[in-house]
């Protein structure tokens, strides 16, 4: 869930040389996943990319409070690596990013290079090795495949708070204890990664049960072919 | 010269295991029009959604001698015109005229041709004075018309309707038939309306359980009452085919 | 189906910023953000001017002041930093209405407070004046890559999908005596986005194949795109080029 | 006794500005079956949409004398059916049964008699053998039966349906057809298939923008070959009306 200035960073927060430096990173980084997970359009990884984008997009409009003036959402960096695979997960995520700066003012327009820095990267691939390293147990039971969704969830938001800071640490505006920073940060990130969790876990619970063929995770590795699928 | 539609041993199976198409066989001639009937859940949409590559079974077709594949596809899809059985999975412009340009654009159709084909199929479908107002804020006969003209306007040599003649004004059912008749191309429709396969088609194929279980003149199998009968077709109430 | 199109924070009208091309707004937005955030934390009067430049845009584009003022409150969570930042920065202390606070921190609260305002204000205004499938198509003249246009198009095609299904959810349980008020209650409500997330999906689906049948290569057909001329691009320009002149005064050693 | 259904004055327009509903006056009485005939965009399904308060206008809905209000709207909703004519707006449960058994489960049915409606239901549309699919995988037709199952196992008491026949396979048709003559239902039902309504409506009302321009016995409406010709109705080919 992203509830916090750490997750939607806003313009000012990082100096201009920093920013630019991030933004430098996610090109590549997006390039490389370009390259490795292939949006395409004929199969059906282009149409749940899109509806997933659609869908994190949407929950953004079904804000709910955190904490007074705060409201948090669905961040969905596990759930995209869980359903799409961490490359084309990297892809959608970074297009919510940045759409969300675009049409929401949500995330500073310099700070989008550390934003998909942090969700689309960081949080997706986090996700998505916590699901890795467990797809043994996701594939062997309908709870399995809960608990590691919901673990996926938590620490991909860890995750994703973590370079912010990082981020803060090389290029932040004021000179705060970076140890304290970082206690705070992730300790914060800790408890609403629980929510990411359980809303992950039941999302992918409810795909899982339908349409099992969507789920990248525990797709065999002929995954285009729709019907041989662990359930 | 080639077949416009030949299909053979076609299976396809969704992913919770349904089979829906368990080997069909089918052979269309240029300029041929067949009605494809059978009872629900036979298998006629997945077919139609076959016959231009957005699901892919295993099988082979060709489409005017082109075997589909990866390479194939998009000639094919200018070629095979499909208008869905239902209208709000083929519309999704903003206005109704752009809808109807979508094809036609992508295929690569310019300005000011593009507007002329626009106008003529909006005419065509008695829609054009709603040019400027959303799909989605239309009646449903009035989608299912605009979702005729997206495909006539791309002027595909195959023309495939998937239940053309559901929700429409008994007139504009009438007029979509004189449309049809007036256009020399290769058509295939779903249908279960027998009157309007016999007007419309002189050969027709039965469909059921995924295999094609009859294929012949329109008249011949209409008149085979066992053969409707097993397969949960039969002539509507009051309807006396022309001698 | 499309319709509303995903408004969302779109102000519709036609004032010039309105039909300036997409690219042009984009770029411009970008470089106006950029020159703020570069411009120096001290120099108070530069942010003075930016502002100026801002409202500027908005008398142009006619977009009352207070519409902008309810949808900046997407801030929130900033203003909270910049409040914070002075008491836990470290670094000399200087004295506030009694309450000794981190000078260093206090010059990056207002440094947070300055910039992430006008990076809001900003990205606002791009989005009031630009329909959000203008923006993709904007992006795609920019050469942003294939496959960012194909999520983003879909994207926002799915958007009106989900709404759809959420509308036809919506009429299927009352006309069969559901209470709404009671829907998106604890578990309902994780159950329905479940299967509110299937239904858009296959209908998504069905969609996309739709999109394909009729020669969907990823992208929207970009149009004649007729090439902008210099004058335009001077124009949507120029509220950038004032932000980066200031930022060049106030940047200027010595 | 109260008529059946009272509508009186009945205005809606759409939030684009769309005229749907121009001052609709129709009465029916306890037991009649009403078929509403009309153009494509006349304003039916509008109409239907009101008879359970999904859309508000303005003017006055009375079923079995009861007022349409904000206070009777759950009652209202209990007494009157109403089958939309696009499947996917009813349908939503993971399953066939579930789905079927949401609307007599909310006005209170309890087990054993729920699932006892939902069988009989399920087996009056022919849909039995597919309770535990989801509705989402289903062809057309057969989403289509499941709404019909979703509304019948409510058993109101004002049964509406919206092209009930659209997609349906010709014995399915019959079938449903039996269904609606068998049971003592007012029924109110849109259509576009003329013989059908001749065969199952004593009574027509004809809508064309937005107002009823003829009421009465169904097959001297029919007969009326001016009346059809300037709504954009006329009989099917080959359909010959029995004396
Ligand atoms: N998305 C889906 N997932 C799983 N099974 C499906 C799906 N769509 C259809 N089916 C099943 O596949 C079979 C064939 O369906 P299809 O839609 O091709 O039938 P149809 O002949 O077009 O029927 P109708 O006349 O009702 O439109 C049916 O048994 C149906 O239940
Ligand atoms: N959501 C909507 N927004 C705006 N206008 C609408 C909407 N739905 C329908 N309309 C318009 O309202 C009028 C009546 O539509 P309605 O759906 O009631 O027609 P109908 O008689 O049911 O037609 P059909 O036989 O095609 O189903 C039409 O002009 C239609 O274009
Ligand atoms: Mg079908
Ligand atoms: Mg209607």
């Amino acid at each position: 869930m992203t509830a916090s200035v750490a997750m939607h960073l806003s313009d000012g927060v990082l100096d201009a040389p920093t920013s630019l430096l991030f933004g430098a990173i996610a090109a590549v980084w997006l390039t490389l996943a370009a390259a490795r997970g292939r949006i395409d359009i004929d199969d059906r990884t282009a149409p749940l990319a899109g509806l997933l984008a659609a869908f994190l997009f949407a929950m953004q409009l079904l804000n709910f409070p955190v904490l007074p003036g705060v409201s948090g959402h669905l961040y969905g960096g596990a759930l995209a690596a869980i359903l799409l695979g961490p490359w084309v997960g990297s892809l959608c995520l970074s297009v919510v990013v940045v759409i969300q700066a675009l049409l929401f003012a949500d995330g500073g327009l310099t700070a989008l290079g550390a934003n998909v820095t942090n969700m689309a990267l960081l949080g997706t691939a986090a996700g998505f090795v916590v699901a890795l390293a467990a797809r043994g147990v996701a594939r062997r039971s309908r709870a399995g495949l809960l608990s590691v969704a919901f673990l996926a969830g938590l620490v991909s938001t860890v995750a994703a708070s973590a370079g912010f800071v990082v981020e803060y640490a090389i290029g932040g505006q004021a000179d705060v204890s970076l140890g304290g920073l970082a206690g705070v940060v992730i300790g914060v990130h800790a408890v609403i990664g629980i929510g990411e969790g359980v809303i992950t876990a039941l999302a992918v619970g409810a795909i899982a049960r339908v349409r099992p063929d969507l789920i990248y995770l525990v797709r065999t590795s002929e995954a285009r072919q729709p019907a041989a699928v662990a359930s | 010269m080639s077949a416009s539609l030949d299909v053979r041993g076609l299976e396809y199976h969704y992913p919770d295991g349904t089979t829906a198409l368990a080997g069909i066989d089918l052979r269309v001639e240029p300029g041929e029009r067949v009605a494809v009937l059978g009872p629900n859940g036979a298998g006629k949409t997945t077919l139609v959604l076959h016959l231009n590559g957005v699901l892919t079974g295993t099988g082979r077709i060709e489409v005017a001698g082109m075997p589909l594949s990866p390479g194939t596809l998009r000639e094919i899809r200018r070629r095979v015109g499909v208008v869905f059985q239902d209208p709000d999975d083929q519309l999704f412009m903003p206005t109704v005229a752009d809808d109807v340009a979508f094809g036609p654009a992508n295929f690569g159709v310019t300005e000011p041709e593009l507007a002329e084909r626009v106008q003529a199929a909006l005419d065509a479908v008695g829609m054009a004075g709603h040019a400027d107002r959303s799909p989605m804020h239309l009646s449903e006969g009035q989608r299912r018309r605009v979702a005729l003209a997206t495909v006539l306007a791309s002027d595909p040599e195959l023309l495939v309707l998937d239940e053309p003649s559901a929700n429409l004004e008994p007139v504009a059912r009438r007029e979509l038939a004189d449309v049809l008749l007036s256009l020399d191309r290769t058509l295939l429709m779903v249908t279960h309306d027998l009157p309007y396969a016999l007007q419309l088609c002189p050969r027709a194929v039965l469909i059921d359980n995924g295999v094609v279980v009859a294929d012949g003149p329109t008249r011949d199998l209409l008149a085979d009452a066992d053969l409707l009968a097993a397969h949960r077709i039969e002539l509507p109430w009051g309807f006396v085919p022309h001698p | 189906m499309s319709g509303g199109h995903a408004t969302v924070l779109h102000r519709p009208g036609d004032s010039p910023v309105h039909l300036l091309p997409p690219q042009v707004k984009l770029l411009a937005a970008f470089a106006a953000v950029l020159g703020v955030v570069a411009t120096p934390r001290e120099a108070f009067w530069a942010f003075g001017i930016d502002l100026l430049v801002v409202l500027a845009v908005w008398s142009v584009a006619g977009v009352p002041l207070g519409w902008f003022a309810r949808r900046a409150v997407i801030e929130t969570p900033f203003v909270l930093l910049a409040v914070v930042l002075p008491f836990v920065s470290g670094g000399p202390r200087m004295d506030v209405l009694g309450l000794a606070v981190s000078a260093d921190g206090l010059l990056a609260g207002w440094n947070i407070l300055a910039k992430g305002t006008l990076g809001v204000l900003i990205a606002l205004t791009l989005a009031a004046t630009t329909q959000p499938r203008d923006l993709v198509l904007g992006l795609q003249r920019l050469r942003a890559p294939g496959w960012f246009i194909t999520i983003a198009t879909l994207m926002l095609r799915y958007v009106d999908v989900i709404a759809g299904e959420l509308r036809r959810m919506r009429i299927a349980r009352i006309s069969r005596g559901d209470d709404p008020r009671f829907l998106w209650q604890l578990g309902a409500a994780a159950r329905g986005a479940g299967t509110l997330f299937l239904r858009s999906y296959e209908r998504g689906e069905r969609v996309h194949r739709a999109m394909l049948a009729r020669g969907w290569a990823g992208h929207m057909p970009a149009g004649s795109a007729a090439p902008v001329g210099a004058l335009r691009w001077v124009a949507g320009g120029s509220p950038a080029l004032v932000i980066a002149t200031v930022w060049a005064v106030a940047a200027w050693p010595g």
